[in-house]
């Protein structure tokens, strides 16, 4: 492993125009301001809350989108702003799995043709052809030959996401930015590509920008996490500490609302509570302080910094980091941890939502 | 690929095909192309349509075996079996045992054969136009949807200002002039020459529809993710063009293609009235039938033979681009 | 709630309610769908029978391509006639819906029945805003609600699957959701007519644990408040073990197993339960080991393999001789009452199985 | 946006003094001498080489474009033999009507309007409504009958449907007056009455491809994930049909109606001649017939004018169609 | 069943006509028309607009033929619509008066109580301004002879220019006083009485003179006046209050209103009035029944009563050019190689074209019958053979690019090729090719041409189209290029006879121009076939010009 980053990203932002008609009313600040490297064969884990810019950020690194500020060095290349020929000796070796499987794939094309493409649009011959390689591609994902020859709308949702990871895979790149792509599987096949990812990237010095919301299997495949919050990295590390000694409140939220197959029944978790922000006008100071527990003042004029901790390993964007294990209760909310019973639209409706955000630890 | 969860897989699929006795190769399937053959086969609607067609085509390549058979010229004509007026002697058009579909008033030329002749003409003339300016509205209209920008503006512009050139005029104007430089004041025009610059002046024009039509559609296209996967596998313009966004644009290329085919041969006949084009001297069967229409009152059978026939061409056209359409679609059911 | 007409429960609640005893709200029998397609017959259901009560949540789990999605397209009768064939018995609060007229179906869809689509892009007109869509499903079956009203339902329902500044959301097209959003726009399609039969596809896999617990909430409150019955496909074990009172496994167009929650996930009896729960990965234990999952490849659901379609990825397949290979298990008794397993392994053994070769890997870990 | 019509509006503008140029240089392409049908009695060779210098066809051709197009701007002295004075918008002064072509061109273009803006409505309406049918019937024989039936128009052709209906409605049936065009402001009814058969022609020729292009992209479009999610929402066919599916499959009508309405305003010719109405296209071909250069440069230039504000239009509704389509 | 029974057409009438010498036949009124009665609206559907209603440009045959209504020029055409014509005084009291019987003086004394449509009087003076307006340059179109004559040179508007001196006369013309108008001539004209039964003599008021704009509203001194005039659609024609009949020896004024509509085909026209429906009961169809349409017309008896059958002046033939086809024996086989009854089938029969042998058509005054080179009605390929003695003569035929010349190249083609000729058609540009075959050294050897004189007099054909003096680079009316001295001798001995003495030598002439040097195929003459409506009444087809003409027309009530 080299020290060298694969992937440099510095100041990363996309701003869309939000339309009203035909007048442009405002702008939705959908990725503001991103820092990180990922360097050959490591795999950074990207998760966060829905909406916090996960994809559109995926999007640039492949440069399918334009970005609005910032760059983007691959294998040492500034490629921010890089032309369809530029790229093109470039787009070998990043490819990206997409989000949504089925509206990725060309209705008029069979799988065949689909997984062939990226073989086909390069020059690229395989030994023993193109077909026997998409082939050997298809049963590497888990699907028959027999689908070969069929289209995209005859696979069911998890068949769909395969293809899709069968065609990044066929030009052996050096990075893949894979958009969830393990989240309509089912579990059994889920870790056989999960193996299969980290299988590869062992053998071939892969490196992945992994964007997931199954924390999970995050923790299984990723050496490093990334915790967005609304267009920003609030927390980045390594994966033990990120799991294991999470700093920032938004991650212990995260952390603590994964749904447990070993505890049936509703589980206790972290309850965020408050005004959900949104992008088209974030909160001033810190992002996250409309439903942390622990704001103050000064999150609301200040906006914190990604600033490294522990010996830099991890960072967190965070003016009261948390520390200890990532189990524990909130310490020193405002709010009183209230367990409640009874059943849940009760439940809700009778929330108090704090000024500044609260916690719940609901224990049932 | 040697990797180890493969050998794991391959593992599994040698057991399971084990079992499944079945021979792997079964599972294959079929390509789209012989799937969109398949599903032709199976529809009646294409058979009896292609058949229609493939007949008017070999009708169209066997002329000179047809007149030999049929024994009567395109040219020769047969006035002592008109009346005073030049209208047909005898029941339905002067319908006889040697003039199957009658005699044209007037000149007194046999029908059949002259539409027989015609056919190939016309066919000729609207399948090369019809390809020609579907394959240069296909191109011009992907490439500006799907770029944009100012290739869009700039094709737009070509295209809007095609659209809102007179037609006429500049067929007017350029016909005579094109013939002049070939041709000697005192040199008949040939047959072929025509129909080429017929076919050119129908390229030039006629590509618009489809262009825009293909536009259109790409434009919508182009926002789809399945354009932004093949981007980012580095999909050059062609391949972006003619593999990713062209099967996605069958349907109205199809139509307006199938479509196109019968306007070409009206129009064709449109244009030999104000002099552009055909002469009376190369039988057509567009021709015939504009000349027929004065007839609809007083010769019907004159009317009757080749409308029949373009109906019968156009809906055959139509019925097998729908089908086409159907078959290619892999959505489409069976 | 301020829904114009009174809570259905006290509509209509007595026929179903009464027969409940006997017969659940949805009840499934030996449903079958069949594709013709040009390599021969899908068959992606392949004989399959469950019931769900109102006011229970039924669980699906199963292997991707197994006809999850089929079952639930089939029970809102959308197949294409031409396309798949149905067959087999739907009944929903007593009324066969298979081969009923299209005009009754859809009536019952969207109010009696609704569903939560997997692929939510794909499933969202994408030249109507999100909130427009909504508020058209809540217009078929309020036809006197005025355009106001619906907005305002629909901006509610956006709010409460927790999209932020839902009023502004609302005049946004579907592309311009993230995957997430519009996932939820899905699910607020689905319940704004407090469906008394929801079927949710997927509904969680693009949202992050914080909105997927508040969405699982939302639907809790919607049982709780409707008596609603929910069927939930996921593949997240964890969302089943929290909220499903029933699981039903299936595999290769078949159900394998059924039983309470607690029954299938602590108690599994068919190997491929045992191989699904050993695949989950942890939260837990060795980050960088290796997943367990089941070897082999999905079964061809043409070609499936005979007997049982499990066998040439079980390990135990050759304990009981050919059987395995040539006689398709029925789904009958695993001991306790309500529990059903298909699988040839006689019960002791699969005990001593279950014991001896998962519950350590596998979820008792 | 904003930029976006500025853009488009600046293309036109270039389009038509394109057209403009074009159309001025045809002056010296046509096979016939333009001055002869200016030529005074008795031509003889010295004489139109008088005509072509009082008409200043031996000034440099930009000086000449430059006097049109300032014509059109401001009006300009056209000399006696032209009837003098030529208020703007003049586009010059037709020998062979004996008027300005102004006054032609106002005269023609209601009748044009009149036929074509109906029948358009006609037409879509009928093409879609058939296509709709034949797609959700696909494969039976109604699918069949309905595209056949908007063939008839395809392949026979005006001069047969227009001289049928003719002959039955007008000649023998006498339920329709004989075609004439009746300003809709003066009588409403007689306008209807005396155009009805062109728009019912008009529509069946045109409604074939409408017909078509709705069923094949209907096709496609019923078949998306989206009408299924309309069907689970519980709508019935009209609304799955008319509002989710047709919506999304209206693209290329759309394209199409704007070629077709954008082209048909210039004028229909043989919609004209078979009614014998004088519309736009009567007169530019009677024009082009009689060589008359001042009204064929003002009738290409209004075609023109409609074809490029028909496209433009097109492109503004493809994105009021689809968000997604941005304009740029 | 066709059995063609009854399509044969007995169309065929002689002219007669005589110059009037009795001033009586020149007085009014007119005798009344059998049957007339006064009132309602005569409707004249036409394809295409009229294109001058101007007088002093009025040339076409709609234009000739509606101007009668509003314009009365000095001589006018007494018709019977059977061949009997008589020129007679219309402003003037007599067809003129040759001063010096030398042709080169002429006096027209203008008749009492003819006034215009405003009701002042109408005097040497207007008379002499519309003629001096004609030779104005802006007012193009219109015939030219008078000018010429006066100019005595074909650049008149140069010698005299109208624009300069509209106070003044042209030279040669001059208004002694109030009631006469005289004219003084280089060069004896003796066809000057036909001259001026052309609508160049229609008076106008100078104050009324709006130039060009004339064309839309003229003013009246007939018995009708503008009413409205929609440009290119509709005229209508009211009555003119101040129109005196007893001063008009040719026109009535019976129906209130006349209107031509413009826009419908010759076929709609003719299926309108054929149905008889409304307003088209006193309808007539301008444009003669097409081709398509003549068996359906002619095989309906019902329709009998309103259909009008007349030959016409309009001669066709096909041209050889004298100057490539310099070999007698060549133009003669041409002329017996033609199949003239399966040319008249081609072109729809005799209701449409009647066969013609000679240069004049018959409704020439002198008309002499007579068939140079008989070959039967189907032509005799044999004896062309037998005068081509074994050549093969390469001939291009120059067609205009219409559908009418197509046909009719089609037929002829094939009947020449028949008789040995090789014949290469060659399309010309429909509007360019009247100018292409008049130009001297075009490069076809044959073509077709049609001649319409503007008078039924030899003088007005043989002249103008075999005096081969005439020839000039381009615009000659003379396309064979013929050009034979002891020919141009003869026809100037007869133009110096009186008028009336002309006509039969003419006829001579006629005959031996086509026997000794045959420098055309005479092919066919118009055959006017026209439809009207059941309440029409009056119509008849002029001798002069075979077009109706509308003096006598009136609506049944
Ligand atoms: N229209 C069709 N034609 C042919 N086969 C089809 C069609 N639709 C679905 N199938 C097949 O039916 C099977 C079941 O599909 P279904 O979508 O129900 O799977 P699923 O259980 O929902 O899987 P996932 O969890 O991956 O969404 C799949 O193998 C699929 O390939
Ligand atoms: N084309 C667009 N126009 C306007 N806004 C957009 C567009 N694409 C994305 N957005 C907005 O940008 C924000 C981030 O979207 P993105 O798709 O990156 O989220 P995500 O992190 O991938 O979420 P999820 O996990 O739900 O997929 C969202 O608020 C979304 O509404
Ligand atoms: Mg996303
Ligand atoms: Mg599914
Ligand atoms: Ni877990």
């Amino acid at each position: 492993m080299s020290t060298e980053p694969l992937l440099r990203v510095r100041g990363l932002s996309k701003h869309f125009p939000v339309r009203d008609g035909f007048r442009t009313t405002g702008l939705v600040r959908a990725v503001d301001g991103l820092d990180f490297d990922v360097r050959p064969g490591e795999t950074l884990g990207l998760v966060g809350e829905s909406g916090c810019g996960k994809t559109t950020t995926g999007r640039m690194l492949v440069r399918l989108l334009e970005p609005t500020a910032g760059t983007i060095e691959f294998a040492g290349r500034d490629i921010t702003h890089a032309g369809r020929r530029e790229l093109r000796p470039l787009r070998q070796d990043l490819q990206i799995i997409f989000q949504d499987p089925y509206a990725s794939l060309n209705p008029r094309h069979t799988v065949g043709r689909i997984v062939a493409m990226p073989l086909q649009v390069n020059g690229i011959d395989p030994p023993g052809g193109v077909k026997r390689r998409v082939q050997e591609l298809l049963e590497l994902v888990g699907l028959n030959p027999e689908h070969y020859n069929r289209y995209p709308h005859e696979f069911s949702g998890g068949q769909r996401q395969r293809i899709g990871i069968a065609r990044a895979l066929a030009l052996r790149p050096k990075l893949i930015v894979a958009d969830e792509p393990v989240s309509a599987l089912d579990v059994s096949i889920q870790a056989q590509v999960v193996n299969l990812l980290r299988d590869l990237q062992r053998e071939l010095d892969l490196a992945f920008v992994f964007i997931a919301h199954d924390l999970a299997v995050v923790r299984h495949f990723c050496q490093r996490v990334a915790v967005m919050y609304l267009g920003r990295i609030v927390e980045i590390g390594d994966r033990a500490d990120i799991y294991e000694r999470p700093q920032h409140p938004y991650t212990r939220a995260l952390l603590s609302a994964i749904p447990d197959v070993t505890a049936l029944g509703p589980a206790g978790r972290i309850r965020l509570t408050g005004d959900v922000p949104t992008p088209l006008d974030p909160p001033s100071g810190c992002r996250f302080r409309t439903r942390c527990w622990k704001a103050t003042e000064r999150c609301a004029t200040e906006e914190p910094a990604l600033v490294p901790r522990d010996g830099g390993r991890q960072a967190t964007a965070c003016h009261y980091p948390e520390s200890g294990p990532a189990a524990a209760q909130p310490e020193n909310g405002p709010a009183a941890a209230q367990p409640e019973n009874g059943p849940p639209a009760a439940r809700r409706e009778s929330d108090p939502a704090p000024v500044g955000g609260g916690v719940e630890e609901v224990a049932e | 690929m040697s990797l180890s969860p493969v050998e794991g897989v391959a593992l599994a699929e040698v057991e399971s095909t084990g079992d499944g006795s079945a021979p792997a190769k079964r599972f294959v399937g079929r390509s789209p192309g012989q799937l969109a053959w398949a599903r032709l086969k199976r529809d009646r609607t294409a058979l009896v349509s292609g058949a229609m067609l493939v007949f008017f085509v070999l009708v169209a390549l066997a002329v000179p075996l047809i007149q030999a058979v049929y024994g009567v010229g395109p040219k020769e004509q047969f006035q002592g079996r008109l009346d005073g007026f030049g209208m047909p002697l005898g029941y339905a058009g002067g319908i006889t045992g040697e003039h199957w579909f009658g005699l044209e008033p007037g000149l007194g030329r046999d029908i059949f054969i002259r539409m027989v002749h015609g056919l190939r003409t016309s066919l000729f003339i609207a399948f090369a136009a019809a390809v020609i300016t579907a394959a240069i509205g296909v191109a011009l209209g992907t490439l500006a949807g799907y770029l944009g920008g100012w290739v869009d503006a700039v094709i737009n512009w070509i295209t809007d200002l095609t659209l809102a050139m007179p037609f006429l005029i500049i067929a007017l104007a350029l016909t005579p002039t094109i013939a002049l430089r070939f041709y000697g004041q005192r040199e008949a025009v040939p047959a072929y020459f025509q129909i080429s610059v017929l076919i050119g002046i129908f390229a030039l024009f006629g590509w618009t529809s489809t262009a825009r039509l293909v536009r259109g559609q790409v434009i919508a296209l182009r926002e789809r993710e399945f354009v932004d996967a093949a981007r980012a596998s580095g999909a050059g313009l062609g391949h972006m063009l003619f593999r990713q966004l062209l099967p996605n644009v069958w349907a109205p290329i199809l139509v307006s293609f199938s479509l196109a085919v019968p306007q070409y041969i009206t129009s064709e006949a449109a244009l030999s009235f104000i002099g552009v084009g055909l002469t009376d001297a190369t039988p057509s069967f567009g021709r015939m039938i504009y000349r027929s229409l004065d007839y609809l009152q007083t010769d019907p059978a004159y009317v009757f033979f080749p409308g029949i026939t373009i109906f019968a061409l156009v809906l055959a056209f139509n019925l097998f681009g729908d089908a086409l359409r159907d078959a290619l679609d892999p959505k489409s059911s069976r | 709630m301020d829904s114009p007409e009174p809570a259905r429960s006290d509509d209509r609640p007595e026929p179903s309610a009464r027969r409940a005893a006997e017969e659940p709200y949805l009840r499934v029998r030996d449903l079958r769908v069949h594709f013709d397609t040009t390599d021969g017959v899908v068959r992606a259901v392949d004989g399959i029978s469950f019931g769900v009560d109102r006011g229970r949540t039924l669980g699906i789990v199963g292997e991707s391509g197994s006809g999850k999605s089929v079952t639930s397209l089939a029970v809102l009768g959308l197949h294409d006639p031409r396309r798949g064939t149905v067959t087999g018995e739907i009944t929903l609060g007593g009324r066969q819906l298979v081969g009923l007229p299209e005009e009754e179906v859809r009536k019952l869809r969207g109010r009696d029945v609704a569903m939560i689509f997997q692929d939510p892009l794909s499933a969202l007109h994408p030249y109507y805003t999100v909130g427009r869509q909504i508020a058209e499903a809540y217009r078929v079956h309020h036809p006197r609600a005025g355009k106001r009203e619906a907005r305002n339902r629909a901006v509610d329902m956006l709010g409460r699957v927790g999209i932020p500044q839902p009023a502004r959301r609302f005049d946004q097209y579907p592309h311009e959701f993230s995957g997430g959003m519009r996932q939820r726009a899905m699910i607020a399609m689905a319940l704004v007519n407090d469906p008394a039969l929801l079927i949710a596809d997927e509904p969680t896999t693009a949202l992050d644990v914080t909105v997927q617990a508040q969405i699982l909430d939302l639907l809790a409150d919607l049982q709780a408040e409707f008596h609603s019955a929910i069927i939930l496909i996921t593949h997240d074990l964890g969302v089943v073990a929290q909220v499903a009172d029933e699981v039903l496994v299936m595999y290769g167009g078949r159900a394998v197993e059924h039983g309470s929650v607690e029954q299938v996930l602590r108690r599994p009896q068919h190997p491929y339960t045992w191989g699904l729960l050993s695949s989950v990965p942890s939260l837990h234990g060795d980050a960088e080991a290796d997943l367990l999952p089941i070897p082999g490849n999905p079964p061809s659901l043409i070609n499936l393999p005979p007997g049982c379609a499990f066998h040439p990825r079980c390990r135990y397949a050759g304990r009981n001789g050919d059987r395995s290979r040539t006689e398709v298990p029925a789904l009958g008794p695993a001991g306790e009452p309500g529990h059903l397993v298909a699988c040839h392994l006689p019960a002791e053994e699969r005990d001593r199985l279950y014991r001896s070769d998962v519950a350590q890997v596998g979820v008792a870990r | 946006m904003a930029r976006f019509l500025i853009r488009r509006l600046l293309s036109a503008a270039l389009t038509l003094f394109a057209v403009s140029v074009l159309s001025f240089l045809m002056f010296f392409a046509l096979p016939r001498d333009p001055v002869t049908g200016m030529c005074p009695k008795n031509c003889n060779p010295e004489r139109l080489e008088r005509v072509r210098q009082e008409l200043g066809l031996n000034d440099p051709l930009i000086a000449q474009y430059a006097g049109y197009m300032k014509g059109i701007v401001t009006g300009r002295d056209l000399g006696s033999a032209q009837g003098g004075r030529c208020d703007a918008p003049c586009l010059g002064w037709s020998y062979v009507s004996n008027e300005a072509v102004t006054d032609s061109i106002a005269r023609v273009l209601p009748v044009t309007l009149s036929i074509v803006v109906p029948a358009a409505i006609l037409w879509l309406l009928l093409g879609v409504g058939l296509g709709m049918v034949s797609a959700l019937r696909r494969g039976t024989w109604l699918d069949r009958a309905a595209i056949g039936f908007s063939l008839t128009g395809a392949s026979l052709q005006l001069y047969f449907v227009g001289a049928v209906l003719l002959i039955v409605f007008v000649y023998n049936l006498r339920l329709l007056p004989v075609p004439s065009y009746t300003s809709l402001l003066d009588d409403p009814l007689r306008w209807a009455s005396g155009l009805v058969l062109a728009w019912v022609a008009l529509a069946f020729l045109f409604s074939a491809i409408y017909a078509r292009l709705s069923r094949a992209q209907m096709l496609e479009t019923l078949s998306e994930d989206f009408v299924r999610t309309a069907r689970a929402k519980g709508l019935a066919k009209p609304q799955v049909y008319g509002r989710h599916a047709l919506r999304a499959a209206i693209t290329p009508v759309v394209t199409i109606a704007g070629l077709d309405v954008g082209g048909a305003l210039g004028g229909t010719v043989i919609t004209e001649t078979t009614f014998g109405l004088n519309g736009m296209g009567r007169l530019a071909v009677d024009a082009v017939r009689s060589g008359d250069l001042p009204t064929i440069m003002a009738t290409v230039l209004i075609a023109a004018i409609f074809v490029v504000l028909a496209n433009m239009v097109v492109d503004l509704l493809y994105a009021a169609i689809d968000p997604r389509v941005r304009l740029r | 069943e066709n059995t063609g029974e009854g399509t044969t057409v007995d169309a065929t009438r002689q002219q007669t006509g005589v110059i009037a010498t009795d001033p009586k036949d020149s007085q009014g009124p007119a005798a009344e028309v059998e049957g007339a009665t006064k009132g309602g609206t005569f409707t004249i559907i036409r394809e295409t607009p009229i294109s001058h209603l101007d007088p002093q440009r009025t040339y076409s045959f709609a234009g000739l033929m509606a101007s009668p209504l509003f314009a009365r020029y000095l001589t006018t055409w007494k018709d019977d619509g059977k061949g009997g014509l008589v020129l007679v005084g219309d402003l003037a009291e007599t067809p003129g008066k040759n001063v010096n019987n030398d042709c080169k003086v002429w006096e027209f004394t203008i008749k009492d109580g003819v006034k215009f449509e405003d009701g002042s009087p109408i005097t040497s003076k207007e008379i002499a301004y519309g003629i001096a307006r004609s030779f104005d340059p802006d007012l193009t179109s219109g015939p030219t002879y008078i000018q010429e004559w006066l100019a005595d040179t074909a650049q008149f508007d140069t010698k005299w220019d109208f624009k300069k001196n509209k106070t003044s006369l042209p030279p040669g013309l001059t208004t002694p006083d109030a009631k006469t108008l005289r004219f003084e001539f280089a060069k004896p004209r003796c066809d000057l009485p036909f001259a001026v039964s052309l609508p160049t003599t229609a008076p106008l008021k100078p104050e009324q003179d709006t130039g060009v704009n004339l064309d839309q509203k003229p003013f009246s001194s007939g018995p009708y006046k503008i009413l409205k005039n929609q440009a290119g659609v509709q005229i209508t024609l009211d009555r003119n209050p101040n129109w005196d009949p007893k001063t008009d020896p040719v026109r009535h004024q019976y129906p209130d209103q006349f209107v031509w509509t413009f826009g419908p085909t010759a076929d709609a026209a003719v299926n309108r009035v054929i149905a008889d429906n409304g307003a088209d009961q006193s309808a007539l169809a301008w444009n003669y029944v097409p081709a398509s349409l003549v068996a359906k017309v002619a095989g309906d008896q019902a329709l009998k009563s309103r259909t009008i059958l007349s030959p016409t002046p309009s001669a066709n033939q096909l041209v050889i050019n004298n100057q490539r086809v310099k070999d007698l024996k060549v133009r003669q086989a041409l002329n017996y190689a033609i199949d003239r009854e399966g040319l008249i089938k081609a072109l729809g029969g005799q209701t449409v074209a009647q066969p013609m042998t000679t240069l004049m058509p018959p409704s020439t005054i002198g008309y002499q019958a007579y068939d140079a080179y008989p070959a039967g009605a189907t032509g005799n390929p044999e004896k062309a053979k037998e005068l081509l003695g074994g050549q093969t003569p390469e001939l291009v035929l120059g067609v205009a690019d219409n559908t009418n010349e197509q046909q009719i190249a089609v037929q002829l083609k094939g009947n020449l090729e028949r008789a040995g000729f090789k014949i290469t058609v060659r399309n010309i540009p429909d509007d360019a090719k009247l100018d292409e075959v008049k130009k001297k050294d075009n490069p076809w050897d044959l073509y077709i041409g049609n001649w319409a004189a503007d008078w039924p007099s030899g003088a007005s054909i043989l002249p103008v189209l075999y005096d081969g003096r005439t020839i000039k680079p381009e615009g000659n009316s003379n396309s064979a290029f013929f050009n034979d001295d002891a020919i141009n001798a003869e026809m100037d001995r007869i133009l110096a006879l009186p008028p009336a003495e002309q006509g039969p030598e003419w006829g001579k002439l006629d005959e031996r121009i086509m026997k000794e040097f045959a420098p055309v195929v005479p092919l066919y003459v118009d055959v006017a076939y026209a439809v009207h409506g059941s309440k029409v009444g009056g119509v008849f087809i002029s001798s002069v010009f075979g077009y109706p003409s509308f003096v006598n027309a009136y609506v049944k009530q």
